[in-house]
Order: structure tokens, then C-alpha cells, then sequence
């Protein structure tokens, strides 16, 4: 078996006083796609935003794709030391994050947004840069926007442009948080069929999400957290199948409750 | 060149009594400019366009010309069309409308930043224009833009120096004076430095104080 | 009025603008400068930066004026008028800058500096081309309306034997005591200079919207 | 450094002053800065072989920036005061400065100084002007108010606005504001109070004793020939006798 | 059969020169639940605005319980006459409205905010009122929450606050307008069984929804919005059994692509 692209090992996370993760143990296979699911306040954002380096863990340690993100493990069971600016930036390179509220910059077209990094960071030529921009817009389905600002543009479509602006840095690994939360049904759709595209091609993606249907459809495993622990971890089939723990069982419940049954 | 306090240190009672017009006229304006800036918000976004129109060219005129310029037509040429006022209520009506200008382009941007939603919520339960301007809109402008108000009164008190021209025995012409019949012009303007500033200091305190007892009830989103 | 009278307020208000220009434009760099100092997390930049800014808005420009023209000489430095009269505005100006920039990069949303974060970009690059245009938009009126203060408060620095617009309507309503005729011309005057600087100032502000956040 | 060294060989005598105080200094209506001093330091120039700089200020700045050595010497004039006199050094008056009253044109309730007893009258704060009206006020058998103006062209215009029955200036300068604006404006005379009178000034500092020493000499010999008188006659309509010597005021 | 509670007839409005509602007729029965579908932009935020007279339509009459609001026919194919601001006050106190954006008053504790009414409306006495207040706090489960403000209460604890304060007027007819948009699957879970309990209590609910299986399970009435018309109207059998009309089967297909029926 290969290196896994995400290693999370006894992860922990206060704000001061209070624990928000408790000791988390995960790996997330390459290529695959994993899907975190819990209820509000249990952790999730805070674990991806660890394993984005935007928030730095009390303890543990994360690896990417087998080099350690932020802090190493000296061995010899000292404690862990701090990597310096550029190893973080070296390894966050392969990470690509899509944020819930999407933070497209407002001052900057479409194509702008996604072509920034490729031409301040990467130093590349603006033409070339704009030809990867309109490709990858193309991918989302926004060929004809890229003149567009943020303001001009729908949720959904503001969305697939934050998509685009991950993915024009081609990362080995993409970062999702709840995508979707504030869409209509229609939007939803669009948003999730890209990311079901994506993990047909082999990208590794982490999704945090409330659309139980798309993580047991898409979702190639499922991580289950409360209260800042993970409390399931395994393949949809295994996780969903009965009989179920619990606590999934209750947090299912009023999903189930609404309704979404009946109808079909 | 020698610096002896002595000099401003032997005018202290008639520099405290100019000290205490400073902070009178000033924060007797600051209300009154406060109240009127309101008033010419609300009417600007609630009156008819006409009344719009008139106040706008009010706020754009007051705020285009200097305040001494202002007062000295105000007071000076006031008799000319039958306006004759003493210097202190030339002093505070001039602040007043002075600062309603500004004010009310404050209070202006923070109707603006009331969600229409919450005046709605207001109509769906019945509450009348008067009681929304009272329940709704005054408490809810007061946290969004108390620290802009606060600035605003600190610009204020500073332009109370202005008010010598007209013959308001204030800190600036009271401390002038003195410096120049003294002549302790460096002691003088030290002096001045140390009272104005420690104002500004006092004032932004208690705006801080205040902002931190609003913060409570911040927007919930 | 004569002509030649009008020419010469004319003359003065061109003063006024020049000078006024040159000090907002100076008192703009120094007031980012004291505003990177006053964000910074080094208690040796943020503390002189809150000093400065406590300072030069505590005391009245009038003071610091006359402070800067009479008091250098007396320690060695002369100072022509000129250059006393931009230097007492434009260290005034940027205190009054740097809190309004201040709150411009304070309220750039933490999620758009998170996104440059995930994209690679180095501290500086954010700052040039996702902090400062952003925190430029949001300030912009703000800069306005110290333009306008800065333009109103220039009449001070006739104290350091500047002439410019008041000053010399004081004059000519001193050699022809018609005092109401030059004050009414210079309002007149100071009204016009403030009405372009808003448009110029709403102008930009229009061209910028395009751009302005959701 | 001796001051009188300094300009001359700079060629330059620099000279602060504050342009309102018409008709000494003031600005015409071509915008030139006219007046006595100017005619007057014009001569100075001429015999002291030297250039005038003038440096015009609001009289404010005008002592701090003496002071400070922003120039040489002040033209403004002052009167000469007890206090002023231990400060700093006058050199030989230039014109009368006695007090007397400016009242509203027509206002038939003030034929003499005395007639404002019991009323309101200005003039500028802090000035040697104010004190003396102060002190003539109590002579009078009911007190007068006063009421201390930033400077005299504010109080004209307050008496212009009838908020005050009269200005207290130094003969000279209100007589030519009467000249001005006949319409507006009246003296009343005869002037009241202890004469006084109008001089340069320079500061005490010893390096500069040489330059006013020299500019003194200057201005005497412009008395002694006549062209004093000649200039007065043409600012102030009439010439003033003026000691030599200031002599030392009471107030 | 009794006077129907909302009865909407030919209601046309415009923004500008576009018109958003092109000529709307429905009728709300008194004591149901009706449920407002519909693609984004189809007019559904407006109609209901419409119905809380938020906004005045262009043209059209809408009835409260047999009453005009706002604009009376008076007969004879003459225009509509506008009502008096006390007319229209004396109708609208029959209606509640429950924002999407909740719209609580920042600075008025949760209590505040159900009594605010009571007391300056109906000069009620603080004391009665905090009594109401407290009844319809234990009625959506915040008994607890009274002297909490907004910022402090979490969305779902919101979104009942703005329900109690409509409840504690006791108005006949209820409005929603996206009770659930923002809300996590848990919390929309909370939100949707006070609803499914006012409904029972008999009240008149009319609620824009995109929870779908929510409609089906919950509304007596179904009526769906597209481009400002009204294209189906009718119980939930009829609505959602096939054959289904083809625009709305386009519009649920979004909905079951997102594998609410894999789980199943
Ligand atoms: N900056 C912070 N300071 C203090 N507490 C925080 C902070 N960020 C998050 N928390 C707390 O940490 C806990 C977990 O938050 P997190 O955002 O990870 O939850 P979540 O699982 O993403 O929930 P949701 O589904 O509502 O987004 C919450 O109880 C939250 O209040
Ligand atoms: N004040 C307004 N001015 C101009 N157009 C408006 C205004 N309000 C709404 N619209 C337009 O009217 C149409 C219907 O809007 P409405 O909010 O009713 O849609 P909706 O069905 O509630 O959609 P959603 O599900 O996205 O909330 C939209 O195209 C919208 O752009
Ligand atoms: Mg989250
Ligand atoms: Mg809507």
C-alpha cells in the first residue's frame, strides 16, 4: 500500500481553555474521497482548518503525503518541534482549500482570482497564466464569466470559481468546507456534480458536508466526529449499513425525519 | 529663550473658569449637533425628495466651509439681516449647526447599515414610525456608529478654539492672552497642549468604555 | 471687489490647495507607515505608533504649528514657512490617516487572508495585492473627508507666515474693512476646492464599485 | 555671531510683521504690501546699504517668532508699554500711539469719550490699547464694559454689527479706517488717555544690540531731514512730533 | 366550506420595468399548511412579502380572512382604492412573518424581542407580557435562553426566538419565508418539528421551503412558483405523483441527484 496523502496522528486542538479536538486519528487514503460528517460543533472545520495549517494543533502531528506539516516529531518521545516558514509553505503547496463562505477577492475579476497565485507566487507570465485561468474555468463550467467580479456573479457560481482558483494550483489535495451550506437545491446540484467529477479523477478530496446522500454516494470512506473525537471511520457501506451506532443512528434521525423518504 | 510655568501657573483660576467655557460650550453642542444631525438624517431618508434635496445642500455647504468663516458671517453678519446674538449663543448655535452636518452624514451611513429586515420585523408587528425611529433604529444606530461619534466630538472640541473669534472667553484666547501679556508664549502653548489633550484623552477613554458595554449586543448574523 | 482683488484670493486659495495636496499626500505615507507600526505585533513598533497617534490628534493643530515653527529655531533648526506649514499638517494629517487605514486592513475579512494563505502567497504579497487594495476601497471615503478636513484646517498655518486663502481674506478685509465681502468670497471659494474634492472623491468610488465586495 | 555683521554681509535685513494693521502694513487693493513701515524701511535700506526682507505673519506668531530669530527685527509697530519695555529694546517712536475712540457714523450718542460711560466698547485682546481704555473707563463716573476681540478688525466689524458703541485704537490706525469707510465709521476725538507712542523692536539679546544701534541711527537721521515727516503726512494725513528717545511709560 | 384564511387574486408585481409575479391566484385554506416551491428568483420571497404587504403589488387584490389588504375593489371594473394606514394595520395584525435572516433586534435580549410588541403595541404590562414572553420561549424549548441576546444564541436558537415573537401576538395565519436555509441538519431538524406542531395546533402556515421531503410530508397544499407563475397548485399526492408536470420533474431532479434516495 501507498503512503496515505493525509496522516493525522493524536491530534489535539484548544481555544484556550476548552478542547475542541480530542486526540483524532485519521488517515486519508490517496486518490480517495473522504467525507467528514457531525454535528454542529463537534470539530469538523477546526480538523480541516489543522490540516490546512490555518489553525496550528496543540499536539500531535499531521503529515502530508509522508512529510510532516508544521511541526516534526524529533523522536525519542521529546516533544515536537516547529518547522520553519518555508517547510510549511513547501508542504501546504500540495493542499488546496475551498471555503465555506467561499472569501473569493472582491477587488479582482473571476479569471483574476484564479490566475493571482499562479502569477505572484509561481511567477508566471500573465498569458500563460490565463490560459491554465480559462481552462480551468472552463472545467467548472464558467468559460463565459471570467470577466465577471465576485459581486456579479451567483452563489453557485462564485463557488465553482473558488473551486477553479484551488485546482488552477493543481494540489494533491483538495479541502472542502460544507461546499454547499448555503445554496439552494439547484445550486447544490451544480456544486456537487463538480466534486463528484473531481473524484473520478483521482484527486484526493476531504469534504466536510451535510449532504448525507452525496458522502454515501461519493464518499469512498466516511469519518464520523462528536464532541471533538472521531467516533466512526470505515467505507459509507459499513458506516451507513445497519446495525448502526448509536449516536449516528440519533444524528441520522432528524435528517431521515424530514422527510426525505417519503417522497421516493 | 527661558520657560517659567510660574507666569501660567499665577492665571490659573481665570484658566480654569476658560477651561470649564471649553468644555461647557462644547459639550452642550455636541448634544445639541447630535440631536439636529439626527433629525436631518431621519428627514433626509424618510421625507418627501424635495426635503432631501434642501437638507443635502445644507450638509454639503456647512461641511465645505471653514467654521470660522461660518461663525464670523454668523455673528458678525447676523446683525445685517436683523440677527443679533450674544457671543455664546452665536458660539453654540454656530457648533450646533456646524457638527449637525457631520453628524447627520454619520447617522446617514448608519441608517444605511441597519438591515431594512429588522424596520420590517418591526412593521409586521405593528409598531408605529415613532415607536420604530424609538425601539428600533436609535438603539441600533447608537452601537454601530458610537465610535464615529465620538471622533467626530473630539474634531468639535478642537474647533472650540475658533470660538475666541467672536469673543467667547475660551481656553485658547484666555491662555492666549495671558501668553502674550506675559509674554510665556512657549508656556502658554504648553499649557494649552496639556489641557486639550488631556481632554481627547478623557473622551476617547469613556467612547471606549461605552463601545465596550454595546459590544455586548453586537450584530448576530 | 476689484479684479485684481479677486485674482489675488484666487492666488491665496491656489496656495491653500498646493500646500494642502503636498501634506495629505506626505501625511499618507507617514500615516501607513505608523499604521504597519501600530498593527505590528512588536510592542517596540505599536507602542511609539500609539503615542504619535495620541499625540498628534490630542493637541490642537494651532499648537503644533507654532510648537514647530518657534521651537526648532530655538534648538538650531531653521525652518522656512512653508515647509514648517506642510510639516504641522501633514504630521497631523497622518495621525488622522492611520486610524482610518487602520480600520480599513482591520475589517479586510480574515477568510480572504485565509485564501491567500492556502494560495502560497508570502506575507508581502498579500499585503500588496489582497490587503492594501481591499483596506484602499474601504477607506476611501474616509480619506475623503480628512481631505476636506485638512483643506479646511490649512487656514491655520497663517501662524507660521503662510498667506493663503483666510489669511488673506483677514487682509483685504483689513486694508478695506469689508470684512463680510472676503468672508463671504472665500467660503464661496473653500466650498468649490471641497465640492471637486468630493466628486473627485464619489468619482472614485463609482469607478472602484465594480470591484467592491459582495 | 554679531548681528550687524551677519546682515551686512548678507545684504539682507530681515523684518517680521503682520500685514493687517492698515495703515502701517497692510495689503492694497493691487495686492502690494503698502504701507509706513514699508516706505519707512525703505529709506532704513538705503542707508544702511541693505536689502528688506519682510516676513508677515498674524501678529500672533510675530513676538515667538522674534523670539525664535525668525528675523532680525519687528516693524509691526508696537506701542510702547511698561512691560513691553522690559522685554524687549524699542528704537525711536515712529508715530503717535495715543488712544482714542471709533464709533458707528451718525451715532450722535457719543460726542466725547466720555459719552460712553455706562456703555460697551472693544478692542484687541491682550493689547496696550485695552488697558488703557480699561484704565480710562474707571475715571468715568459710571464704569464701561469691555469686551477683548482676537484683533481690531474683528471689534470694527462687531462695531459695524452695533454690538459695541466704540473701538479703542491708537489715534493713526483708526483714523485711517474712518478715511476708509466715511459711511461707517467716525473718531471721535479728542484722543484720551496718556500719550504714547509707536516704535520698532528689536530683542535684548546682546549679539543684536549692534544691528538695532544701527537701525536706530538709520531712523533718526530720516526724522532729523524731514522725510519722517513727509510720510507720516502721507499715510496719516498730518506728521507727528515724536521724541527722540521713548520715553518710559507708567503702563 | 368556511372563508378562506389568505385568498390571492391576479396579483402582479413589479420592480422597475421587471415584472417578478405575473398575475398570481391562490387561495389558503384556513388552518392548513401550504408550502411555497420553486426555482431561485421565481418570485416565492415576494409573493409572500406580498401577502405580509412588505410590499405593495402592482396590481391584484389580496384578502386577509374575507378582508382587503391594503388595496379594495370597488366593484364595477373601476381600479383598486388604497386602504387607510389604520385598515391596513388592523389586518396585518392577523399575520406573523418568520424571516429567513430572523431580523432579531440586536440589543433586546431573546425575551425582549417576543415581548417588545406586547408591551408597546398592545400596552400590555411588562410583567404580563414577560409572562406571554416566557410561555412562547417553553413552547419552542429556550426557556432557558430569555436573557440571552441574539449574538449569543446559536442559529437554530435564532431562527425559534423569531418564531415565539411572531407566536406571542397569536396571529391567524403564519408566514415563513426559508425557515431552514442556513441551518445544519440537526438544527434544521429542531426548526422543522415546531413547525410540524404549530400545523397541528391548527394554525395557518404558508411557508417558503427547498426542503422538499419536509412539503411532501408536512403541506396540505403545494403550489409551485416558475418565473412569477403559478404552475401547479394542489395536495401533495397530486402534486408529486406521477406523471409529474415536466418543469417540476426537472427541478426535483437536482433534488434526488444529490442521493437522498441512495440512503434509503
Ligand atoms: N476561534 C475559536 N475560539 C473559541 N472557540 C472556537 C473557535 N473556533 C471554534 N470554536 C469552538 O470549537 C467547537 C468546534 O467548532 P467547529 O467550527 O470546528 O465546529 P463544526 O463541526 O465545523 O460545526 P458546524 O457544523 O456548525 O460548522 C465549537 O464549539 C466552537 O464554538
Ligand atoms: N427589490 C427588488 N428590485 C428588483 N428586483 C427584485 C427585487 N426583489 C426581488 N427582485 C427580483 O425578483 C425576482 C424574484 O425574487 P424572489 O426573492 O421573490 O425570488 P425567490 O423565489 O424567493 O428566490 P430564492 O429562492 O432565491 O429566495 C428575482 O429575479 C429578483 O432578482
Ligand atoms: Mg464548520
Ligand atoms: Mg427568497
Amino acid at each position: 500500500m501507498t503512503r496515505p496523502a493525509v496522516r493525522i496522528r493524536d491530534v489535539h486542538k484548544s481555544f484556550g481553555s476548552t478542547e475542541v479536538l480530542k486526540g483524532i486519528d485519521l488517515s486519508v487514503p490517496k486518490g480517495s474521497t473522504t467525507c467528514l460528517l457531525g454535528p454542529s460543533g463537534s470539530g469538523k472545520s477546526t480538523l480541516l482548518r489543522c490540516i490546512a495549517f490555518l489553525e496550528e494543533t496543540t499536539s500531535g502531528l499531521i503529515e502530508i503525503d509522508g512529510d510532516p506539516l508544521g511541526f516534526a516529531d524529533p523522536g525519542g518521545g521529546r516533544s515536537r518541534t516547529r518547522l520553519s516558514a518555508g517547510d510549511i509553505r513547501r508542504v501546504r503547496a500540495k493542499i488546496g482549500m475551498v471555503f465555506q463562505q467561499f472569501n473569493l477577492w472582491p477587488h479582482m475579476t473571476a479569471l483574476g482570482n484564479v490566475t493571482e497565485a499562479l502569477v505572484t507566487v509561481q511567477g508566471m507570465k500573465r498569458q500563460a497564466a490565463n490560459e491554465i485561468g480559462n481552462q480551468q474555468l472552463a472545467r467548472v463550467g464558467l468559460s463565459d464569466r471570467g470577466h465577471h467580479y465576485p459581486s456579479e456573479l451567483s452563489g453557485g457560481q462564485q463557488q465553482r470559481v473558488a473551486i477553479a482558483r484551488a485546482l488552477a494550483l493543481s494540489p494533491d489535495i483538495l479541502l472542502f468546507d460544507e461546499p454547499t451550506a448555503s445554496l439552494d437545491p439547484e445550486l447544490t446540484g451544480e456544486v456537487l456534480n463538480v466534486m463528484r467529477e473531481l473524484a473520478e479523477t483521482g484527486m484526493t478530496l476531504v469534504i466536510v458536508t451535510h449532504e448525507i446522500g452525496f458522502a454515501a454516494s461519493v464518499g469512498q470512506k466516511i469519518a464520523f466526529l462528536d464532541h471533538g473525537k472521531l467516533l466512526l471511520d470505515g467505507p459509507p457501506a459499513e458506516i451507513f449499513g445497519t446495525p448502526r451506532h448509536p449516536r449516528l443512528e440519533q444524528f441520522l434521525e432528524t435528517y431521515l425525519d424530514r422527510g426525505a423518504a417519503t417522497l421516493v | 529663550m527661558s520657560i517659567d510655568f510660574s507666569i501660567v501657573w499665577q492665571q490659573l483660576p481665570q484658566i480654569l473658569s476658560a477651561f470649564w467655557n471649553t468644555i461647557w460650550i462644547w459639550i452642550v453642542a455636541t448634544i445639541l449637533a447630535v440631536l439636529l444631525g439626527f433629525v436631518v438624517a431621519a428627514l433626509r431618508r424618510y421625507g418627501p425628495l424635495w426635503l432631501n434635496l434642501l437638507l443635502r445642500l445644507y450638509v454639503e455647504v456647512i461641511r465645505g466651509t471653514p467654521f470660522l468663516i461660518q461663525l464670523f458671517l454668523l455673528y458678525f453678519g447676523g446683525p445685517f439681516i436683523g440677527l443679533s446674538l450674544e457671543p455664546i449663543p452665536a458660539g453654540l448655535i454656530g457648533m450646533t449647526i456646524y457638527g449637525s452636518a457631520y453628524f447627520s452624514e454619520i447617522f446617514r451611513a448608519g441608517f444605511a447599515a441597519i438591515p431594512p429586515g429588522h424596520v420590517e420585523a418591526a412593521e409586521c408587528v405593528g409598531l408605529s414610525r415613532g415607536q420604530i425611529v424609538r425601539r428600533i433604529l436609535v438603539p441600533e444606530m447608537a452601537m454601530l456608529v458610537l465610535p464615529q461619534l465620538v471622533n467626530m466630538a473630539i474634531i468639535l472640541m478642537k474647533e472650540t478654539a475658533i470660538l475666541s473669534i467672536i469673543t467667547v472667553p475660551e481656553l485658547t484666547l484666555v491662555v492666549g492672552a495671558i501668553g502674550s501679556q506675559q509674554y510665556a508664549f512657549v508656556e502658554a502653548m504648553t499649557m494649552l497642549a496639556l489641557f486639550y489633550w488631556a481632554l481627547v484623552e478623557i473622551s476617547g477613554w469613556l467612547g471606549r468604555l461605552a463601545e465596550k458595554k454595546l459590544s455586548k449586543f453586537r450584530f448576530a448574523v | 471687489m476689484s479684479t485684481r482683488l479677486f485674482e489675488l484670493m484666487l492666488w491665496a486659495a491656489g496656495k491653500t490647495v498646493l500646500l494642502s495636496a503636498i501634506s495629505i499626500a506626505i501625511g499618507l505615507a507617514i500615516g501607513l507607515l505608523v499604521c504597519a507600526a501600530k498593527l505590528s505585533p512588536r510592542k517596540l513598533l505599536s507602542i511609539p505608533a500609539t503615542i504619535y497617534v495620541s499625540l498628534f490628534r490630542g493637541v490642537p493643530l494651532l499648537v503644533q504649528l507654532l510648537l514647530i515653527y518657534n521651537l526648532l529655531p530655538v534648538l538650531g533648526i531653521m525652518v522656512p514657512s512653508d515647509v514648517a506649514a506642510i510639516a504641522g499638517l501633514s504630521l497631523c494629517t497622518a495621525a488622522y490617516q492611520a486610524e482610518n487605514l487602520r480600520g480599513g486592513f482591520n475589517s479586510v475579512p480574515r477568510g480572504l487572508i485565509e485564501a491567500a494563505d492556502m494560495v502560497g502567497m508570502s506575507p508581502w504579497q498579500q499585503l500588496r495585492r489582497i490587503r492594501a487594495p481591499i483596506a484602499f476601497r474601504l477607506t476611501l471615503p474616509a480619506l475623503v473627508n480628512e481631505m476636506i478636513l485638512i483643506l479646511k484646517a490649512s487656514s491655520l498655518i497663517s501662524v507660521v507666515g503662510v498667506i493663503e486663502l483666510t489669511r488673506m481674506a483677514q487682509n483685504l478685509s483689513a486694508s478695506t474693512f469689508r470684512p463680510l465681502l472676503f468672508y463671504s468670497v472665500a467660503g464661496a471659494i473653500y466650498l468649490v476646492i471641497c465640492w471637486l474634492v468630493a466628486g473627485g472623491g464619489s468619482l472614485a468610488e463609482r469607478l472602484m464599485r465594480t470591484g467592491s465586495s459582495r | 555671531q554679531d548681528a550687524l555683521e551677519r546682515v551686512k554681509s548678507a545684504g539682507i535685513l530681515s523684518v517680521g510683521t503682520e500685514t493687517a494693521f492698515a495703515p502701517f502694513d497692510f495689503i492694497d487693493e493691487t495686492g502690494a504690501h503698502v504701507g509706513l513701515n514699508v516706505d519707512v524701511f525703505e529709506e532704513v535700506g538705503k542707508e544702511m546699504g541693505v536689502e528688506i526682507k519682510w516676513v508677515t505673519l498674524p501678529w500672533d506668531g510675530v513676538l515667538p517668532g522674534l523670539e525664535a530669530g525668525q528675523f532680525d527685527m519687528v516693524a509691526g509697530p508696537a506701542t510702547i508699554t511698561k512691560a513691553r519695555v522690559e522685554r524687549y529694546r524699542f528704537l525711536t517712536p515712529v508715530a503717535e500711539a495715543t488712544v482714542a475712540l471709533l464709533k458707528k457714523a451718525g451715532d450722535d450718542t457719543i460726542q466725547k469719550p466720555e459719552d460712553i460711560a455706562g456703555k460697551l466698547a472693544g478692542a484687541g485682546k491682550a493689547t496696550a490699547q485695552l488697558a488703557q481704555l480699561q484704565a480710562y473707563g474707571e475715571t468715568l463716573p459710571e464704569p464701561i464694559e469691555t469686551r477683548e476681540y482676537v484683533g481690531f478688525n474683528e471689534a470694527y466689524a462687531d462695531l459695524a454689527a452695533g454690538r459695541i458703541v466704540a473701538v479703542a485704537n491708537s489715534l493713526p490706525n483708526i483714523a485711517f479706517v474712518a478715511e476708509q469707510q466715511p459711511s461707517v465709521f467716525e473718531v471721535v476725538l479728542p484722543p484720551f488717555g496718556q500719550k504714547s507712542y509707536f516704535g520698532f523692536i528689536g530683542s535684548k539679546r546682546p549679539e543684536d544690540q549692534s544691528l538695532l544701534d544701527a537701525v536706530n541711527a538709520a531712523l533718526l537721521k530720516i526724522k532729523a531731514d524731514g522725510r519722517m515727516g513727509e510720510m507720516q503726512k502721507k499715510w496719516f494725513g498730518q506728521s507727528f512730533d515724536t521724541p527722540d528717545e521713548a520715553p518710559t511709560p507708567k503702563v
